[in-house]
């Protein structure tokens, strides 16, 4: 059994009382995590002694800054087990993936990157809006089809198509690691098996899986991920792009402006070095410098522990769903392959009031379609109620939670 | 409890026994409104004849302040001048947006008084004010 | 005479010393400015109090950072004379005129932003290349064809060929408001009457105006503006788009994700009203909050009082280069239209080496093409030294960057 | 003073007075190198016969240190084996990386330790080393 309470005082929010002066029972990082203290401290005294622009000044100040901010990436990029020059700073995975379709629609025709009519995008029927929209669009820019794996009923990809869906047309597979609603896991080797031998490029949305569990990209043998800072302790602001090197030096770049030149003139530009080509303008530094200190802290933990602890909270959740009458869990009731994002229905209760009301003992949880709407109209449901976890929580909050659904079916006077 | 501000009973009267639900084959504009944060939906149907609301009905979903709002607002502005749903409609709005201060004008409002708790949670403002819009987007369109 | 010392002790990097022990004297506002104490703290405390997903959340959380962010947008938007959902949050100029680009280029045959072959978009020698590139690519995208004012030898726009360059043709005038380098402020009412007599769209680079001197949009009559929040006191990964209400709602959005999007199936996507439409994915919003307490911190002193304070040490520095021997100023040498930039040469000493020596007397000073590289080509220089204010500079740096200067000229033995 | 370290008197000669700097016609390859983030730049002509650097002549323009780093490169490979130079070169680059920890290997760097210094001034290193960097791009071509 994973004890991590002691490290519940290193986040200041969790200190604070809310609605009803209870305590915050923070259940709502799979929307963003909360900050330890160290985060935050890093960000601030990067401002306090060591603010400048990077990369350009001679001058003592712009040394440390540019210090900082390659050693974050330095760190960021072994946590993922990437090489560095591949770990690119975006402000998000929003970002991150747009960049990738923005970079798509900028390559020249023959190249790998180059989308047309009769080229494929194949997505799933579960992915968030950031990993849906772009490459809808990216398809309506360029000609080529949209296709997505289905979802089964009891929330898992459905595979049973991909030998079709995964055909030689098929040029890009976007897929999410891991649901932000169902928080099923996806089984990544079949799909990046099938893609290798279409030579199709897989992009890995791994906004809920690096925060949680181990990542290394080596191994997960993906073409492209994304994922937030904010949603794994750090700052907002920032976010990661990494791709394999070979491609990354093919593509062309997203965003153009300061630093990510090799030659100017007002006729022509020509592109830097990796990372820099894909990292235009004053970067994001502090917001850099501090996901830099959420790396160190989740490391002095550990990424395995952190998610055995996940695990166990998930574990006893489901459980407790399991006996309440009138509730019914959205998403995989085990373990197998799922994370610790849980999705539920109350029945007669609309989410909306079924947050308000845990809100009012202090419970955060999150409501709604969850930015994948489209998942919601394919299970039938018009949002649910969701509860996800981080290493702050503990099972006192799972409890907290349970008495709270049984206080919102009594509160509405839904017959269980 | 701070909650029973926000719901108060004749709120969960009507979100439990909605007025009005139901799409009529009759009407003259037809308009969807819905609230891409939660989700939330409403079909609205209305008929209007000599700047008199003659009928709405109306269909959606949503959580319980956004649906017991539509039934409500359907029982105010039927057989009403729409000079007189408009003031109706700018009173709820102005209501929901007094962040708790103020009580809503009974005699305008009658029972929809009963949401001046929701403008005390802004996130809860839009799912009240969800079926006002598509009746203002409505009945704009009617009397074009 | 404006006297603005007392503020010094709110910035605490101007506390620390650098390179030989020496005081900071920190000439690179121009590249990036530094934070005071309360701009720190806003971005801290939001992380201590308040952080939670903005917009998405039924929890108290949710809605205090929901205020939290968009008080900020509605104190930004106050700062610039703008309306509220005019005012979009980036994460720098950079995106915010890359933004503007790509919606121009996702926009449909038949709208006013759609460009072709024959359509040109004019620019300016002496434009960051943040706006160069991006107008560059553009017109590589569309087939339109991108031209420029060109610089005179005293560093101003040179405008005798505007009724040339600003023609039927022109469907875009994107341009400066104050030179990086030169310092030269543009006179834009003539441009933009000009603009608006062939219904060109006129894009402003507010990057060094908005932290410096009052900027209104209205009174500008301009169409959008782009700045950053970490040259004006605000943190690092936030920038400001701002553009004419009936303009945004006409342009395509740029990326595509969570929060910006009216309903969504797997098929299609339409977008959110303004300004949501264009912030997609979770914001920047410790950013947020933290450029609003710059704003406020600026206000509380007057801009217009930085923006005189400014003046008077341009004007002693001006003064003081003047006497010296082989140094010569880039740049207009008068107050006439020009604000708190000042570039210089030194006879016989590269850029890189006069900053080298200056930062070991703790001057931070910017050496190089400062990212205008066509602008270098056209002064026939191959960089130059730039000092550059903010209010937290005293006429005690003044001197010790004249002073630092002669110890240049005699460190490297040059005949003055 | 630091600064001392950073403009050792034989790189300050080296910059007044550049060796083998103006571009000769006769030439193997020809490359074209420049450093984005301060735009200097480097035009290196190299003739190589037999596996010997028979040849170099530049002309570029940027700061004392890179200045001075490409007149002592062409000084050092000049008439030296291939193997030699690449020797030289990994030598110098290490020195660059030394962090100010190493003093680098005189024997073969000769003068070219002056720069020693220069590595614990991390935004320098390019300086020094980008007619390094045009060497080792033009032999590797000439090699090929
Ligand atoms: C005139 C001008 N435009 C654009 C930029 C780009 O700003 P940022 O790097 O913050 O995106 C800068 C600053 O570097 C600038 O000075
Ligand atoms: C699976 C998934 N993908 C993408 C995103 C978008 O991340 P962000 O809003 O930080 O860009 C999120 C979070 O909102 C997510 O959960």
């Amino acid at each position: 059994m994973i004890d991590l309470t002691k490290y519940l005082e290193d986040f200041p929010i969790l200190q604070r009382t809310v609605r009803g002066g209870n305590r915050l029972v923070y259940l709502d990082s799979g929307a963003t995590s909360q900050k330890p203290e160290v985060v935050i401290a890093a960000e601030s005294n990067f401002y306090r002694k060591h603010n400048s622009a990077v990369h350009r000044g001679a001058h003592l100040l712009a040394e440390e800054a540019s210090l900082a901010y390659e050693s974050a990436r330095e760190n960021v990029a072994k946590f993922i087990g990437a090489e560095i020059v591949e770990t690119i700073f975006t402000k998000s995975a929003t970002e991150s993936i747009n960049a990738l379709a923005y970079s798509f629609s900028n390559s020249e025709p023959g190249s790998k990157f180059h989308l047309k009519s009769g080229d494929e995008i194949l997505v799933s029927e579960m992915e968030h809006h950031a990993n849906l929209i772009p490459w809808q669009q990216l398809a309506k820019r360029t000609g080529a089809k949209l296709r997505w794996f289905e979802v089964t009923p009891e929330g898992r990809l459905d595979l049973s198509k991909i030998s079709e869906l995964i055909n030689k047309k098929t040029k890009i597979v976007a897929i999410t690691h891991q649901s932000n609603v169902l928080g099923s896991i996806t089984p990544l080797s079949k799909i990046t098996a099938a893609a290798k031998s279409v030579g199709a490029i897989v992009v890995l949305d791994a906004c809920q899986s690096v925060p949680h569990f181990e990542v290394n990209v080596k191994k997960l043998d993906v073409d492209f991920i994304a994922f937030s800072g904010h949603k794994m302790l750090g700052p907002t602001g920032i976010g990661v792009l990494w791709g394999r090197q070979s491609l990354l030096e093919e593509m062309p770049p997203f965003l153009f402006g300061g630093s990510m030149i090799d030659s100017v003139t007002m006729e022509q530009s020509t592109w830097a070095e990796l990372p820099r080509k894909f990292e235009a303008g004053v970067p994001n530094m502090a917001q850099a410098v501090g996901l830099s200190a959420a790396v160190d802290y989740i490391n002095q933990i550990g990424i395995s522990n952190i998610h055995e602890h996940e695990n166990q909270l998930t574990k006893a959740l489901l459980a407790g769903l399991a006996h309440m009458q009138g509730v019914k869990v959205i998403g995989p009731t085990d373990l197998t392959e799922r994370g610790a994002v849980v999705s539920f229905t109350v029945d007669g209760i609309h989410p909306h009031d079924v947050g308000q009301v845990l809100d009012q003992y202090g419970i955060a949880v999150r409501t709604g379609h969850h930015c994948a709407w489209p998942l919601m109209r394919k299970l039938n449901v018009v949002g649910t109620t969701r509860a996800s976890f981080h290493l702050y929580n503990s099972i006192s909050d799972v409890e907290k939670l349970l008495e709270g659904i049984a206080q919102v079916q009594s509160y509405f006077k839904v017959n269980k | 409890m701070e909650l029973d501000s926000l719901y108060q009973e004749v709120i969960l009267d009507h979100y439990r026994n909605p007025h009005h639900k139901g799409l009529s084959g009759e009407f003259d504009v037809q308009v969807k409104h819905n609230n891409p944060s939660c989700g939330d939906e409403v079909t609205l149907n209305l008929s209007i004849s000599n700047g008199v609301i003659k009928g709405i009905s109306w269909d959606g979903v949503g959580c319980s302040i956004s649906m017991a709002s539509v039934s409500m607002m359907s029982d105010l502005v039927i057989d009403q001048q729409y000079s007189r749903a408009v003031e109706i409609l700018n009173q709820f709005t102005s209501l929901m947006q007094s962040k708790g201060q103020s009580k809503g004008d009974e005699e305008l409002l009658e029972d929809a008084v009963a949401f001046a708790g929701v403008s005390k949670f802004p996130a809860r403002i839009k799912c009240a004010l969800l079926g006002w819009m598509a009746f203002k987007d409505a009945s704009s369109q009617a009397m074009e």
